[in-house]
């Protein structure tokens, strides 16, 4: 029992990473129309701009705000000189070009960090585990990565539905062209909006440097996983990548914890991880097919 | 004279929006059967419906007395049923002579010819020249569609539709944006179609209306309240309220 | 900054390697991974073999020496391009470098069968090691199998009964699992495959503490290996069920990268930073001194690779030979820095291997200190099906 | 005829380069040659349901794969003596697997289009992805055939007649399948089908209503690139003699991508120039830095913003300008 709560958290915890990610991303992708492949290279210059401060400073707080800033500047940089070009070209020039922008990052970080990965500690308040309850040890940092999610999430759903910047993203994602008929300065928003992604990418990736290896291509790794979420949770939808970055967390989580031994039941045990751990690496691809197909557009697709 | 198209009791409904209540309708073979109503009335909704972009929720097609309720849109089209679209949609990047051309080969078949190839195939050609002359559109014949008028597009789109020999064509607002010379070669030209086929026409031009429809369907809130002649219809007192209103009444 | 010390690499290695771009140097075709995420194994490589022939002025075994190296991007079909370009437009016969065994795979063959002659520096595959053994195929790391071998020989030296073993599900990861069972004494209580783009193991680490075992074996390479111990401490298990690992979850820049997390493990391996002997004093002082950042036993491998062919060089004075040169590196006539080095019967290595101890280090960080050897001449398992 | 002296000319070249090669010392040029026209099939087979279908498939990859898995899967049980699933025995005449690939290479196409064809924009992006990495693992936890160490070849497939242990034999074979292949494919693009489809990339509804059944002229596009892809993915394995799964990754799906966007969209000869740029400048600029990544991306990213239509496009604005 403790074990599938245990699986639970962190699979809410995987899940509100894919969501910090996937909301920039839907907004872009909804609002824009621009597929942006270097999304996770924001998440990549996050972590590495805050690890590498936190590193020298030896304060983890401090790093804070250097990722959040250095992945902001990236995508408002990424924005202006070669997305803005972009916006009026069909999806292949934007592959085209994104894809160009991880190349070029990906070299850089090489170049100004090294190809070792790079390391932070932990703050001293999260490190270790607690005791949630008796027998339930978990870590404090997991904890405040789920805390940190759910804020964020309560934070864009305010900011979405109680503010003129938020009017016009929800108008922008299910209207493009009515947004741009009312007269607003479309380019205004569409920088804000990027920003807005970058910045939560870079947080994103700032979060999961104490618990993952901050390393050149750490971006592409978790790519695939958020478009997956994306376009289960419907494009432009942030309650969509809301909720089946959570539905992906935890299901991922649980396929690999469970299949195998759900296949040891009635089957020998080396076939059994086997089968088990191929359908689970197979398990959030499988999962979108299965929604698409039954619900093309994905589950909160706006204007479906 | 037997119906052409039958619908029985076709009902549509979107969320809670009831778009086509029990529509039944009947076109006769050979005539001109105008569908007029208010905007929102749910014409568009039931031509989609009898050309099989959307399917009913209940209800009965049927064509010359068989039933195509369950067939493909596809399908229909090679059974007799052609439409024009109320915003034009046509392939922009291609010329004019391609977009018949594609439009006759559909009809000609043979489309999955993967070893052919479809310059040396006559027939196409030929029949593309003839629609092109009939059409009033062959010294057009290479321009971009993109690059075509409002109005020549909808000829354009009737010339595609004609392609395919219907026995029924469904017209969805052939005059539509159109000036005043422009909607009169229009119906001068409806006039010389009628010829060959039958014709659901959904018009708000009322000129039109009255001037080629030998009878009138008036849909109100997704009901037929009444079919009849031209006159039938003008002198209702239902139609008057319900559709005309505070207008004018129609000439 | 990293990008002042990449320079200073850069100008030294440039330094380094122009004076022997002369006209009769012998031409050593390196095809090695430097992109992505495993880029610090091929650098090290590289970089140990740089060392090695810069200590030598610029020469190896006193044969002028030019190393051409290209990054394969650890895709096959680079390598074997790379591998055609050497052969093909340099007339390299001596090619070495590759980090994966997916790349030599779809390489080795061809080079072999061009009559020139392979030494891997790193990858050991099985299917090269056994039916597939060639008389121009050398290797001077290790076979994949012993790598893991190695820790189920640890495993089991240390008493352990009860034994739960991870990987990635990819051969490499499965072999892992395999070579551990194949020396582990004990029972194996649980065994899991994560992804192979997984690196959040919290599932895993739940699965662990139900299962109880009184050892983990794990293998998760690189960034995989950091993330997994980091998580491991995290979760609370570092300290509660010991851990034993094999040399690639254990390397100088995973523990770099983990710090603390790693105290108390039992790492395995062919070669560690304190080993007693000159070869290894002048190695370690040689690249302290040239490059700022750890010594990672890829560098080691590299290292040995340069010097073994050296040894040859010394014997043939180049490559003009190559029936003289495969006879002088079967023989492998020189001092490696792990102590004790011969080839086996399918010109793999048989060596030592030795338990580690992963310790504080006084300045805030860990290091691994030799605690035992666990393996005497140790070979490989595949040898025996070799017919050369 | 621009096109015919055009297609001519890429002919010649191809023709040339064992000579022209070895003429010049660098004999890894046939590699290269080899490389682009095994990556040009591939890339047309995309192109041909991308740029001429609309259907932008990030998961062309799988299919390359599979035809490469199969010549590979055919290989290892000649080699073990055991015939697949009890019942198919391995094979290595060329006359065997090259049939054997496209029929692979076209089942799979065949149901993987069929679902996610049920999809459009985006989602099909994605869908197709998703099935694509799905073999992808699928063929990583095998550990049959290596996993993701992949299998080894031990030689070309045979050919009767033909010494297939000669490399440049085996370039020609390539150059002669490449050369029927771009033939099949000019005739396709030009056929009854061909036009077909280029109207349904350009407005389905349009079609429909010209009676032509959308989804099954797309999933019958879709099977034939998937075939194309298929067949060139069997090349690569004779040539390469290995098969593994990193060529069924998303990153190499990618790859086929930007080969098409690169060399222009929905144009003949697009592909053949994409694939020739992208693999030549990943042949230099490897040769020339180790940060070659850098410099790619650079030109990747200039190209992109420069102008539209690949290098196909500038090809067209240049010979325009001259005139």
């Amino acid at each position: 029992m403790i074990l599938v709560l245990e699986q639970i958290l962190n699979g809410l915890q995987y899940g509100v990473m894919l969501f910090l990610l996937a909301a920039g991303l839907t907004l872009i992708f909804g609002i824009m129309g621009v597929i942006n492949l270097a999304h996770g290279s924001l998440y990549m210059i996050g972590a590495f701009a805050g690890t590498w401060v936190a590193a020298h400073t030896g304060s983890f707080w401090l790093g804070l705000p250097v990722a959040l800033t250095a992945a902001a500047v990236a995508g408002l940089l990424i924005e202006m000189l070669v997305v803005r070009r972009l916006y009026e070209r069909d999806h292949l020039d934007q592959v085209l070009a994104t894809f160009a922008l991880i190349l070029l990052f990906n070299e850089l970080i090489v170049l100004l960090f090294g190809r070792q990965p790079i390391f932070t500690p932990l703050p001293e308040l999260f490190s270790g585990s607690v005791q949630l309850f008796e027998g339930f040890p978990y870590p404090p940092y997991r904890l405040l990565i789920i805390a940190t999610g759910l804020l964020v999430a309560l934070g864009l759903w305010l900011l979405i539905n109680r503010t003129r910047i938020g009017m016009l993203v929800r108008a922008g994602s299910t209207n493009r062209d009515m947004v741009r008929a009312l007269g607003v300065d479309i380019r205004m928003l569409y920088t804000i909006v990027f920003g807005l992604g970058a910045l939560l990418a870079g947080l994103a990736g700032y979060m999961a440097g104490p618990i993952l290896a901050v390393q050149v291509g750490m971006g592409e790794q978790i790519l695939l996983a958020t478009f997956v979420v994306v376009v289960i949770g419907g494009v432009g939808s942030i309650r969509g990548a809301f909720v089946a970055g959570l539905a992906l967390g935890v299901v991922d989580t649980a396929m690999r914890a469970f299949l195998p031994g759900f296949f040891r039941t009635f089957m020998e045990p080396a076939a059994a991880d086997n089968l088990g751990a191929g359908i689970a690496s197979m398990g959030i691809y499988l999962l979108m097919a299965i929604v698409l197909l039954i619900r093309p557009k994905g589950l909160f697709a706006p204007g479906a | 004279m037997s119906p052409l198209l039958e619908t029985e009791c076709l009902y549509k409904r979107f969320g809670g929006l009831v778009a086509t209540d029990n529509v039944s309708l009947a076109v006769m073979s050979g005539e001109v059967h105008a569908l007029i109503g208010p905007n929102g009335a749910g014409k568009s909704t039931l031509i989609n419906q009898i050309c099989g972009e959307l399917h009913p929720d209940a209800g009965r097609i049927r064509l010359d007395g068989r039933d195509i309720t369950g067939e493909s849109a596809a399908r229909r089209v090679h059974l007799g049923i052609a439409r024009t679209f109320q915003i034009t949609s046509l392939l922009e990047d291609a010329s004019v002579r391609d977009n018949v051309a594609l439009a006759v080969q559909a009809c000609l078949g043979g489309n999955l010819r993967i070893w052919d190839r479809r310059a040396a195939r006559g027939e196409i050609w030929r029949e593309t020249s003839r629609l092109l002359e009939s059409g009033g559109l062959d010294d057009r014949a290479q321009a971009r569609c993109a690059d075509l008028s409002h109005g020549e597009k909808k000829q354009l789109e009737l010339l595609m539709a004609m392609a395919a020999h219907p026995r029924l064509m469904l017209l969805d607002e052939p005059m539509a944006g159109l000036g005043h010379g422009e909607s009169r070669d229009m119906v001068d030209r409806l006039g010389e179609i009628r010829k060959e086929t039958t014709i659901l026409l959904v018009e708000h031009d009322m000129e039109a209306v009255f001037a080629l429809a030998d009878r009138i369907s008036v849909l109100v809130y997704g009901r037929i309240i009444i079919t009849g002649t031209p006159d039938e219809v003008r002198g209702h007192p239902d139609v008057r309220e319900a559709y005309l209103g505070a207008e004018d009444a129609p000439c | 900054m990293e990008l002042r010390k990449f320079l200073l690499g850069a100008a030294a290695v440039g330094l380094l390697a122009s004076p022997v771009a002369a006209e009769d140097a012998v031409k050593i075709g390196v095809i090695t991974t430097l992109s992505g995420k495993a880029g610090y194994l091929g650098q090290d490589i590289r970089d140990g073999m740089l060392l090695a022939i810069a200590m030598e002025d610029g020469k190896l075994g006193g044969v002028p020496v030019e190393l051409l190296v290209e990054d394969d991007g650890l895709k096959p079909g680079n390598g074997r391009q790379i591998a055609e370009k050497y052969m093909g437009d340099e007339g390299v016969k001596l090619l070495t470098g590759i980090v994966f065994s997916n790349v030599a795979g779809a390489t080795v063959p061809d080079i072999v069968e061009n009559g020139a002659i392979y030494v891997s520096p790193n990858a050991g595959p099985s299917n090269l090691a056994g039916e597939g053994c060639n008389e121009n195929y050398f290797v001077v790391s290790w076979q994949n199998d012993a790598l893991h071998e190695a820790a189920g020989a640890a495993a089991t030296k240390l008493g352990f009964s009860k034994a739960f073993a991870l990987a990635p599900n990819y051969q490499a990861g499965k072999d892992a699992i395999t070579g551990f069972k194949r020396t582990f004494e004990g029972e194996t209580v649980g065994e899991i495959y994560t992804q192979l783009d997984q690196t959040d193991f919290a599932a895993e680490m739940a699965q662990i503490r139900a299962a109880e075992p009184d050892v983990v074996f794990q293998f998760q390479p690189g960034g995989l290996g950091i993330a997994f111990l980091r998580q491991y401490q995290q979760a609370g298990l570092l300290g509660q069920i010991p851990m034993v690992l094999s040399e690639p979850s254990t390397d100088a820049v995973v523990l770099q990268a983990v710090g603390d997390a790693a105290l108390g493990i039992h790492a395995t391996a062919h070669w560690n930073i304190d080993f007693d002997n000159e070869a290894n004093r002048e190695f370690v002082a040689a690249w302290q001194e040239t490059y700022d950042r750890p010594i990672t036993y890829y560098a080691s491998q590299g290292y040995d690779t340069a010097r073994l062919i050296a040894s040859a060089f010394a014997q043939t004075g180049g490559v003009d030979d190559i029936d003289a040169l495969r006879e002088a590196l079967r023989k492998a006539d020189f001092a490696s820095v792990r102590g004790d080095f011969a080839f086996g019967q399918n010109q793999h290595p048989v060596q030592d291997w030795y338990l580690l101890d992963i310790v504080e280090d006084g300045n805030g960080s860990v290091k691994a200190v030799t605690n035992a050897k666990l393996l005497e001449d140790y070979g490989d398992s595949y040898a025996a099906q070799c017919e050369m | 005829m621009p096109r015919l002296l055009a297609a001519l000319v890429i002919l010649a070249l191809f023709a040339a380069m064992p000579e022209v090669a070895s003429a010049m010392g660098q004999s890894s040029l046939m590699t290269l040659a080899a490389r682009i026209l095994i990556y040009a099939m591939a890339a047309a087979s995309l192109n041909f349901i991308l740029g001429y279908g609309g259907m932008i498939s990030f998961g062309h990859a799988a299919f390359f794969g599979i035809g490469s898995y199969t010549v590979g899967i055919l290989a290892h049980h000649l080699a073990s003596g055991e015939p697949l699933f009890g019942i198919i025995p391995g094979s290595g005449d060329m006359a065997v697997t090259l049939p054997a690939a496209l029929l692979v290479s076209g089942i799979a196409a065949a149901i993987i289009g069929a679902l996610s064809l049920r999809t459009g924009g985006v989602q099909f992006i994605m869908i197709t992805l998703a099935f694509a990495q799905m073999l992808f693992f699928f063929f990583v936890a095998l550990p049959t055939y290596g996993g993701e160490d992949g299998t080894i070849i031990s030689s070309a497939n045979s050919v009767p007649g033909l010494n297939m242990r000669r490399k440049a034999t085996v370039y020609y074979f390539i150059l002669g399948v490449a050369t029927v292949y771009f033939l099949i494919l000019w005739r396709l693009v030009h056929s009854s089908f061909g036009e077909v489809l280029k109207g349904i990339r350009q407005n389905e509804r349009r079609m429909t209503a010209m009676g032509i059944p959308v989804y099954r002229y797309k999933l019958f596009a879709f099977i034939l690139a998937g075939m194309g892809a298929g067949l060139a993915g069997a090349l690569l394995a004779n040539f390469l003699r290995f098969a593994s799964p990193d060529i069924m990754h998303w990153t190499k799906s990618g790859e086929l991508m930007i080969m098409v966007i690169l060399g222009g969209v929905g144009s003949f000869f697009g592909p053949i120039l994409g694939a020739a740029a992208l693999l030549v400048l990943e042949f230099h600029l490897a040769g020339w830095s180790e940060h070659w990544q850098l410099a790619l991306g650079a030109i990747l990213l200039l190209v992109v913003l420069g102008g539209r239509g690949g290098i196909n496009g500038l090809l067209a604005r240049l010979a325009g300008g001259r005139r």
